[in-house]
């Protein structure tokens, strides 16, 4: 009868609200450099503490720094500087248009470029992402046409997806980037099934697999994390841990009491938890689940520590439930800053230099968003409705014929 | 008695419930300190505590399933599942368990939860924001199915439900939360406050479940609907001149099936509005019900005016839509006989 | 030619598929070195190694959304959930992503799996080894529904199936898989050897999804059915003399309207027979489709031979299961004006 | 490019198959008394190495040793041994009853014994267990009436799930035991609702999840383990790792790669990996999670380390998949011998007091039976055909009311 006390209900509350003081003292952190790297064929056995810990490259200064450290040249981290430019600039100018009522509805992913961009440069153009709503940096990354982006969201007539598809729920095969859809989690379970195909087609393919940490809690994800564990194909799968879900801190989806970078231990596969604002560690630890990946050793779970710097989507409003400034407060910075200040450091670029590079995006966003807006934004221009009833199957059947002669099309 | 809209009145049942039994638990995504993505469970938190309205995580069928096992201890959760569009992760639990919990325990448990879900269509929200899944519910043996289409209905029958020992889903036509939509997109926006049913007692009052409401009698055809669809409905009915008995279903499961049969002997005619896909959707078991038992007094075909057969499609909004120019064609048609 | 029981019809059709296309994969729980539960997969692992047939965590929705994946990479994976009764768990993948994944790519992905399933009562299997769910998946746009009821047509229609480029649920019968059965439990056990449809050809053939099979042409009534109520009505028809036309759908999508009406307007009458409870059934959407394309050529009422609006139970199975008596009282009804 | 390797898909298979000679050479096992034992209060972070041990009490010679040894008096132990022994008994008859067509269906849980048995008798009356199928010991302990058993089991007249429920989907609340169903893994996430009920309501009510080891795959555990973890209700989680999942090794289910108590580690909550065939340190595991719940600390995953020594069910068997006598290969042995060994080497039972207790069992056992079958097996007796339409809701609706009157009840 030791020890007991009267039992109650425990819910879990974030370290402020609205008029309190941003606090991240909870964030378990590590320096840079101070991570061990193991060998990418390391047993699962040997890397059962790396969850606990957290891979960074760029320190303070912006110096990269321990055994982590990857090998890319200038023009690499330019192109993804480029990339992560590019979706800050085009996320606010459509954050704006949103507002205007040019769309029905956008989602940002400020603070979060570094994931995308980093991965889509360091996996291959075989390799398919699944992404979530905040991968766009990926598609920066590839070149998809900005223009094509713009047509989506205001689902004009030259819509790649013909107005099906609520605005960022992009689908881009060719640019390895797997169809969104506004269901959390479900695609998990396909990045793991694509996997399991390229290992049974002896292709070199792999599938990597994004959800952000309150999805976690969905069932799905444990579904594809168990086949994951138990036929070792090649796929990575991500969790962005940017702190928020809607309104939700990280706490309600477990990450009070651990790391989600230790789900992995669940399923006896590796899981590295990794600075989500450090472009060098985001590669670092990809390219070392790739390599992995690639010498058939299975799925490697990644957890990308990063925060959530804007509204949910232009739905939401963050004021509401969190303090004011946590984005400033966040202890891990920001990942264009970051990145920005490691290639001055690195001499491969000057304030001038950049401020060069974001003029050029800037116009480069504006062009092709104005070529979107001249075809049409929401309402002013759309595909034929014949679209609609298009594609429910490979060949319509009777009901989707019959229907499209009733409206008329 | 106060102006509420729908939102407000939703959030009136559940206070007025939760200050009188504090076996009401609320939970849901966001539904805590945020007071959810609708604001339907606004101030609950901060008035009741943490610990009878919280946030939860991402996962449908936790909810529902920690819903089912907090009734069968002996509490009277009501969940909020933020979408309809995202409720099938919790489809399992709310067929396998809620609904045949007290059946396959021969009354030794059972779940008397009810489960929130804003449903259809109406704004802009694509495929996975504006789905009326209703159907695959009343299909299921042991779940009742209720939806209301005003204010003061949504808080009579939310009371209901929650009171009731069985599991309920409770769908809200969200396109309806802040104000009357007639299925005219081009319309001003219409606030509830001066409809006769937005005025809303401050108190706990109830409307039993599988109470049809007529919102209009009628004479030459009878319009069944729900939902949304009771306004399109109405106002197309008020549009075209045909003398129509309009039914407000309320719940479809259980359903009135007495107004209804009575009304269709009357009228011998009948429409049938909901916004769902039209193929195995809720309307063909209206239908084949009223053709079962109005057989003899059916002038004409039964219509059904409903979502087209493919997926809810972002741009297509109002093509996809089943507004009321559909409506009076249908109407339209069952006259020309 | 083989005198074949439907489970073997299905094994040659896996067998001679996987033998065609190494892009056929088969898994689920318990089909790989085991055969399955049903033995359906009997020998493929044997045959064709452990990578193309193997067994699967217990996780319908994994499975599911493993075959998905595989399918937008370009194999065809044929996947067994043990029971349709456990389908649940796969409902999201299947509704949310399976059924909507060409439309929402714009065809930049499409989901080419079909997901065998055991269904149906008549095994004394209980609430969870016995449910037809097949309306659940009626409503789902962007779904294929297939139900066979006879070796032959199960061979042909799985090489459909597997061949489609869409998702296709396919569900058998379980009750026919070793026998025919007409609902008469006390009956022996009819072997499938002597029925001519048990002679299945060794090759592959196709039955195309989509087109009915008239059982028995008659004027009286059209009897509209699917797998083991084929049997069941067969039997019914026999027994009390109505000529009664019999249509077995085969598949509920695509459905057979052209059969369906020509076959209604031709003898003006009109039963659906399903296992399945009866609210919100398949049968609704047939008799609002009949309802509205036959209308003026009806001449009673069309009746629906069901399940009844309860869990399936346990020892309660043949006052459950619409057996041929029920059949021949709709029959006779439709019979009387 | 090191490292590289074609990719090739893995599939798990077990170390044997019909014809193979049984091998558990893979099954991780540490020696009676050496897993560590620490307070019942310890934080979930000091406990991260207990989900890859083994908890375990009684030694081959069946002496109870080391730290988890639990203080239990002869007649618990007795009343443990009981139940098992009538268990097993009774699930031998009923397989044969099965054979015989007296009823559609029966299932054993030979070997498994110890683990219901040992549980029930561990917790307190107002305590709820959310059981599998293979759960009917926790019955027997309490002892519920066996002619009921048998009642539910031919869907008699007097069966007490009203012919509604296959045999042995048992419903007992009053006995602490709640409904099972069909389908696997529905109910664990009611074991956590119902455990965050009573913790709401300042209870002492504790509650107690089943599920096998093959159905941790289910996502709905995963969904029920989150919501354990994130707020901490007193709930004891059980994996009953009985080796097979029909015709699937505990492989299929991600068991080569680590534990299943590891599976805690994803949650932040305590794993316990214990020996199932070992009453003591079941008892002993079960009360630690039971201490820790009641002082608030919320939920424990213990796996029960078994094996299921007999078919899956009456409609299986393992013949067809895995090597004959794994059963008697079991490093783990039978749970009813080495309890009876203990109660020898303590020196409260004797050989002869066994064989009278287990002929006093039989005895109790066959006259259960007897007045069951008396009342009827199945088809030769069952409730009135109008309990098929009641419960459906508390009240019929007017579809239950026509029905029923249609079938002319
Ligand atoms: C199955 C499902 N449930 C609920 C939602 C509603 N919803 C949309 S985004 C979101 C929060 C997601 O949070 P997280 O996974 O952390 O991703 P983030 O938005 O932070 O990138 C919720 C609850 C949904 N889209 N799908
Ligand atoms: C959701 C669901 N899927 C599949 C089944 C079919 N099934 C019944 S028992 C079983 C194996 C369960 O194995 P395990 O969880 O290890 O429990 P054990 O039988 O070994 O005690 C399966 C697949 C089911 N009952 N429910
Ligand atoms: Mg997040
Ligand atoms: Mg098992």
């Amino acid at each position: 009868m030791k020890n007991r006390t009267e039992l109650s209900l425990y819910v879990p509350e974030p370290s402020g609200r609205p008029g309190d003081e941003p606090d991240f003292s909870n964030v378990a952190l590590q320096d840079a450099g101070e991570q061990r790297c193991p060998d990418t064929l390391t047993p699962e056995i040997e890397l059962r503490d790396m969850p606990y810990g957290l891979i960074r490259v760029l320190d303070d200064e912006g110096k990269a720094v321990g055994p982590w450290t990857p090998d890319l040249p200038a023009d690499h981290l330019l192109r993804g500087l480029d990339a992560m430019v590019r979706t800050r600039i085009f996320d606010d100018r459509m954050f704006r248009a949103n507002r205007q009522g040019k769309t029905s509805f956008y989602m940002k992913s400020s603070g979060e470029e570094a994931i995308g961009a980093a991965q889509s440069l360091c996996l291959g153009e075989r390799d398919m992402c699944f992404p979530t709503y905040r991968i766009l940096s990926w598609l920066m990354a590839r070149d998809y046409p900005m223009t094509a982006l713009g047509n989506q969201i205001f689902s004009n007539a030259e819509d790649p997806l013909k107005g099906r598809q609520m605005p960022v729920l992009y689908s881009a095969r060719d640019y390895g980037f797997y169809s969104i859809s506004g269901n959390l989690g479900s695609r998990l379970g396909h990045a793991v099934g694509w996997a399991m195909a390229s290992a049974y087609r002896h292709d070199d393919s792999i599938a990597l697999g994004y959800v952000g940490e309150g999805t976690t809690a969905e069932g799905n994800v444990h579904e594809a994390l168990t086949f994951a564990g138990v036929y070792r194909p090649p796929v990575i799968l991500c969790v962005t841990n940017n702190q928020w879900a809607i309104s939700s801190f990280s706490g309600i989806a477990g990450g009070n009491r651990t790391t989600f970078a230790a789900k992995a231990l669940a399923y006896g596969i590796p899981g590295l938890r990794v600075d989500g604002n450090d472009f060098l560690a985001i590669h670092a630890a990809t390219n070392w689940a790739r390599e992995r990946a690639l010498g058939n050793k299975g799925a490697t779970l990644i957890e990308l520590v990063t925060y959530r710097a804007s509204a949910h989507s232009s739905s939401d409003d963050p004021t509401r439930y969190r303090p004011k400034n946590e984005d400033k407060a966040w202890p891990l910075g920001d990942p264009i800053e970051r990145l920005k200040q490691h290639l001055i450091v690195r001499g491969d670029m000057t304030e001038d230099d950049y401020r060069e590079l974001y003029e050029d995006c800037e116009k480069r966003v504006r062009a092709s968003i104005r070529e979107a807006e001249a075809i049409g934004t929401l309402g002013q221009s759309k595909p034929s409705v014949k679209a609609m009833f298009e594609q429910v199957f490979k060949e319509p059947d009777w009901r989707q014929i019959e229907q499209r002669r009733e409206v008329g099309y | 008695m106060t102006a509420m809209n729908m939102v407000q009145a939703l959030n009136s049942a559940l206070d007025g419930k939760m200050n009188e039994d504090p076996d009401i638990l609320i939970f849901g995504e966001d539904v805590g300190y945020f007071g959810g993505v609708f604001r339907v469970t606004d101030k609950l938190q901060e008035k009741y505590g943490l610990t009878r309205c919280f946030d939860t995580p991402i996962s449908e069928g936790g909810i529902v399933a920690t819903a089912i096992g907090m009734g069968a201890y002996g509490l009277r959760p009501v969940v909020e599942i933020q979408f309809a569009d995202y409720i099938l992760p919790a489809f399992d639990q709310l067929v396998s368990e809620a609904a045949r919990l007290r059946y396959r325990s021969n009354g030794d448990f059972w779940a008397p939860i009810t489960v929130r879900v804003p449903y259809g269509g109406g704004i802009f929200g694509g495929q996975t924001h504006s789905q009326s899944p209703e159907a695959l519910f009343a299909h299921v043996v042991g779940l009742k199915s209720v939806i209301p289409s005003n204010p003061y209905d949504a808080k009579g029958l939310l009371i209901s439900a929650i009171e009731d020992d069985d599991p309920v889903i409770f769908f809200e036509p969200k396109r309806l939360y802040n104000g009357l939509f007639e299925g005219r997109p081009d319309d001003a926006v219409k606030p509830w406050k001066n409809h006769p049913l937005a005025d809303v007692p401050e108190e706990i009052y109830r409307i039993p479940l599988g109470k049809a409401r007529t919102v209009r009698e009628g004479s030459d055809v009878t319009v069944l609907a729900y939902g949304t669809m009771v306004h399109v409905a109405l106002s197309a009915i008020e549009e075209c001149g045909i003398d129509a008995e309009l039914i407000d279903l309320r719940s479809i499961v259980p359903l009135d099936i007495d107004a209804i049969v009575e009304s269709v002997r009357r009228t011998g005619r009948c429409v049938i509005a909901h916004e769902a896909s039209r193929y195995g959707g809720f309307g063909g078991e209206l239908s084949a019900l009223v053709q079962e038992r109005c057989f003899y007094h059916l002038r004409a075909p039964i219509e059904r005016v409903t979502g087209w057969d493919t997926p809810y499609p972002h741009a297509f909004e109002w093509d996809y839509f089943p507004g009321p120019q559909r409506v009076i064609d249908a109407m339209q048609r069952t006259q020309e006989v």
